[in-house]
């Protein structure tokens, strides 16, 4: 326990002693929390700590919020137009599966953490930020509410017009990769960091876009 | 040894209200433990409350009963001063008394 | 309130005397296991040798509408009615209905809080037993979500 | 149950005053916590902490009365508000927890690395977790008041705002993917913006805490242990430089804020 700290602490006086008055700089700091990092977490079940190694794209959300300033919209672009490449789009054009398949995955929370196991059917999260079906009230409000998704957008009434075919694309790219629209971001890749399958995929365009789902009605 | 209940005994008007906390685990029979074996009922069944060393009451509880059970009852004409006693036991045989005085 | 070496100090002697002058035994009751094992409302008030349960405005029954977690639920029951030999508190959708018993005297109000675990949303209903074998009763539904993330 | 009354009478008035386009249900569910919070279990916790402090333990046999929680040798009322802190002895800012394996170490003659591993509830954790509950308890109502004078306690703010927006793992979550910004909810769950001072008895301040839902009293070191992992992220280790700094950056944020700890939730 003891040794374990005076690493990371170390590191930290030495950089004390160099920083004089003015205290560590903000790089040093960055180091300092990556040192610290390094130090305290460890892998545990199903959880190892490379599932923590830098990404460009974290890091770069991570730097902007701690500045407090959002990300530059030239870097934001930029790494929004990488993430965009990893968007499959479904070969045969079909994007709709079953919506009572993607009422389940949505209410799941569970999945990929050091609790679970390996082969724990991992949940869609939609329930925890979003409200959808609107009979359940046991919904979270970090994302905005979908109810009446497909109905409110026009999808519905006329699911094969340009402005359709514009929203149920831009449904897709973002349930597959949310960071391809807005860099930074809180809501997972689902399918593209393997959280949901594809197929799972359309079966939550079902649920947001199906005419007999309970979020349209 | 179970450790202790927190009993709080307060005097209003004719009657003192008490309220008990009990350390207990009251296993419902229902759940199962990580083997999927299920983890047998275990948990108070019988808690008998004194005051001044008289029975006032009696309770019967199931497994249903929440984990650390909360209680509470009011006893007529206890005033400040007066002591309180709650016993409870067990499925197991196991039992717990404490006391408190009313304030 | 007390400071809680007091409590212990107490606590050994009250233990003493129960052990050595067995200062209970008119009340060394039987647990009613055929009652909590029972399924029904109305099976538990059969075991408890109760007649048919009956409505009554003059039963509380206190709780919330919506409990956040089905593993602690506040329940109180009680009654100002005179003649009162037990209040049960029973939860109609659990495996067993049952949830306590409490034996009333003339010592203490008809007046009990508790908290029950509920496996789902259910009616819960507090009842009380007269002396003469009747059976008041009033009930509520609970809703239990489960909340938080289920991860 | 007069105080429920009141308690629900309160909740019912805020409710209304302040926020009118709260639904049936978030109302049902603050009633349902109001009930919850009068005869809070957590009180057996502390009376088991107040136990284990006065008791002669260890294989040094000796009680923690000598022990340093940072307002000198025995002291326990008001220390909570203040931590964590930077503490000579260890060269080493330290939170509650990692200070009392510390205290276990030096005067009880326990292994505080053994400790460290042990799983949360079980053996010498389980004391841990009562000590810090009544520890907390006597600073019950007092307000945050950090201190941020030392180098290392000013570096340790920092570093924890950084592991705070640090984001990985499968979903990319950090902690302010839930804690970072108002009226943020999880399911139904009211998540405090933990970026700036959420109120008296709100976030830092309301750790340790008996958990409704399975039973358990969970220590600041437990809850942020859980956030991890619900976050998908690889675990924590106790008392470890992470866990430690993250609550210096909680706890500054939250300076002037009363604490209600040990509280209840759900």
């Amino acid at each position: 326990m003891k040794k374990q700290h005076a690493f990371a602490l170390s590191a930290l006086a030495s950089l004390l002693v160099a920083g004089c008055a003015t205290g560590p700089s903000t790089a040093d700091l960055d180091q300092m929390a990556a040192t610290v990092v390094k130090s305290s977490f460890s892998d545990k079940g199903i959880v190892k700590v490379s599932a923590i190694a830098p990404e460009d794209i974290n890091v770069a959300c991570t730097a902007a919020d701690v500045a407090g300033k959002p990300l530059d919209p030239a870097v934001a672009e930029a790494l929004q137009a990488a993430q965009l490449k990893s968007i499959k789009w479904p070969a045969d054009g079909n994007y709709m599966g079953d919506w009572k398949a993607g009422e389940k995955l949505a209410q799941s929370g569970r999945g990929l953490t050091w609790s679970d196991k390996a082969d724990t059917a991992n949940g869609g999260n939609c329930y925890n930020c979003h409200q959808l079906d609107p009979k359940e009230i046991s919904f979270g409000t970090i994302g905005p509410s979908l109810t009446g998704y497909g109905k409110t957008r026009g999808v519905i009434a006329d699911p094969t017009s340009t402005a359709s075919k514009a929203i149920i694309e831009y449904t897709w790219g973002k349930i597959w990769n949310a960071k391809a629209y807005n860099a930074c971001s809180v809501m997972p890749r689902a399918v593209h960091k393997g959280i949901i399958t594809e197929k799972q995929a359309k079966d939550l365009m079902a649920l947001l876009l199906d005419p007999k789902s309970p979020v349209n009605n | 040894m179970a450790d202790p209940m927190r009993i709080r005994a307060k005097a209003e008007g004719d009657k003192a209200t008490v309220r008990v906390l009990m350390s207990h685990e009251m296993e419902s029979g229902q759940r199962k433990d990580s083997t999927g074996k299920l983890i047998p009922a275990m948990h108070i069944n019988e808690v008998t409350a004194s005051h001044n060393g008289k029975v006032v009451m009696t309770a019967e509880w199931g497994p249903a009963v929440s984990k650390n059970p909360f209680l509470q009852f009011n006893v007529k004409g206890a005033k400040a001063g007066d002591k309180v006693a709650i016993t409870w036991k067990d499925s197991k045989g196991d039992t717990r008394t404490d006391e408190a005085t009313v304030s | 309130m007390q400071t809680r070496r007091k409590t212990l100090k107490h606590s050994a002697i009250v233990a003493g005397l129960l052990a050595t002058t067995g200062l209970f035994p008119h009340y060394a009751f039987a647990y009613n296991k055929p009652a909590f094992e029972a399924k029904s409302v109305a099976e538990v008030l059969k075991a408890l040798g109760a007649g048919a349960p009956v409505e009554s405005k003059d039963v509380t029954i206190g709780g919330p509408d919506i409990a956040e977690n089905g593993a602690v639920v506040p329940l109180t029951a009680s009654t100002a009615l005179p003649g009162v030999k037990h209040i049960l508190l029973l939860v109609e959708k659990n495996p067993s209905a049952l949830v306590a018993l409490f034996n009333v005297t003339d010592s203490v109000e008809a007046n009990f809080a508790t908290r029950t675990k509920m496996g789902q949303s259910s009616d819960v209903y507090a009842v009380a037993i007269m002396n003469d074998g009747k059976a008041l009763f009033a009930k509520k539904e609970v809703k239990v979500t489960l909340g938080g993330c289920g991860g | 149950m007069k105080k429920i009354v009141f308690m629900l009478a309160l909740a019912g008035l805020a409710a209304t005053a302040a926020n009118a386009q709260k639904s049936a249900a978030v109302l049902a569910i603050e009633e349902y916590r109001a009930m919850l919070a009068d005869g809070n279990p957590s009180e057996l916790f502390e009376a088991k902490g107040e136990d284990l402090w006065k008791q002669k333990r260890g294989p040094k046999n000796a009680s923690l009365e000598q022990c340093d929680l940072g307002q000198g040798p025995g002291v326990v009322k008001a220390v909570f508000v203040t931590l964590p802190r930077y503490f000579a002895d260890t060269n080493r800012v330290q939170d509650l927890e990692s200070r009392l394996l510390t205290c276990m170490e030096s005067l009880q003659g326990f292994n505080a690395a053994d400790i460290a591993k042990t799983p949360f509830g079980k053996d010498e954790q389980k004391n841990v977790t009562a000590l810090a509950t009544w520890i907390a308890a006597a600073s019950r109502d007092m307000k945050f008041n950090l201190p941020q004078v030392h180098a290392k306690e000013q570096a340790a703010y920092e570093v924890g705002k950084r592991l705070f927006f640090q984001r990985g793992g499968p979903h990319d979550f950090s902690c302010a993917s839930c804690h970072g910004a108002d009226n943020w909810r999880i399911r139904l769950q009211d998540l405090p913006n933990l970026t700036k001072n959420p109120g008296d008895g709100v976030g830092f301040a309301a750790w340790p805490a008996y958990r409704v839902s399975n039973g358990q009293m969970w220590s600041m070191q437990l809850r942020l242990n859980d956030c991890y992992r619900q976050q998908r992220f690889p675990y924590p280790g106790f008392g470890s430089d992470a866990t430690v700094a993250l609550g210096v950056y909680l706890g500054v944020n939250s300076q002037g804020s009363k604490s209600a700890a040990p509280a209840i939730k759900r």
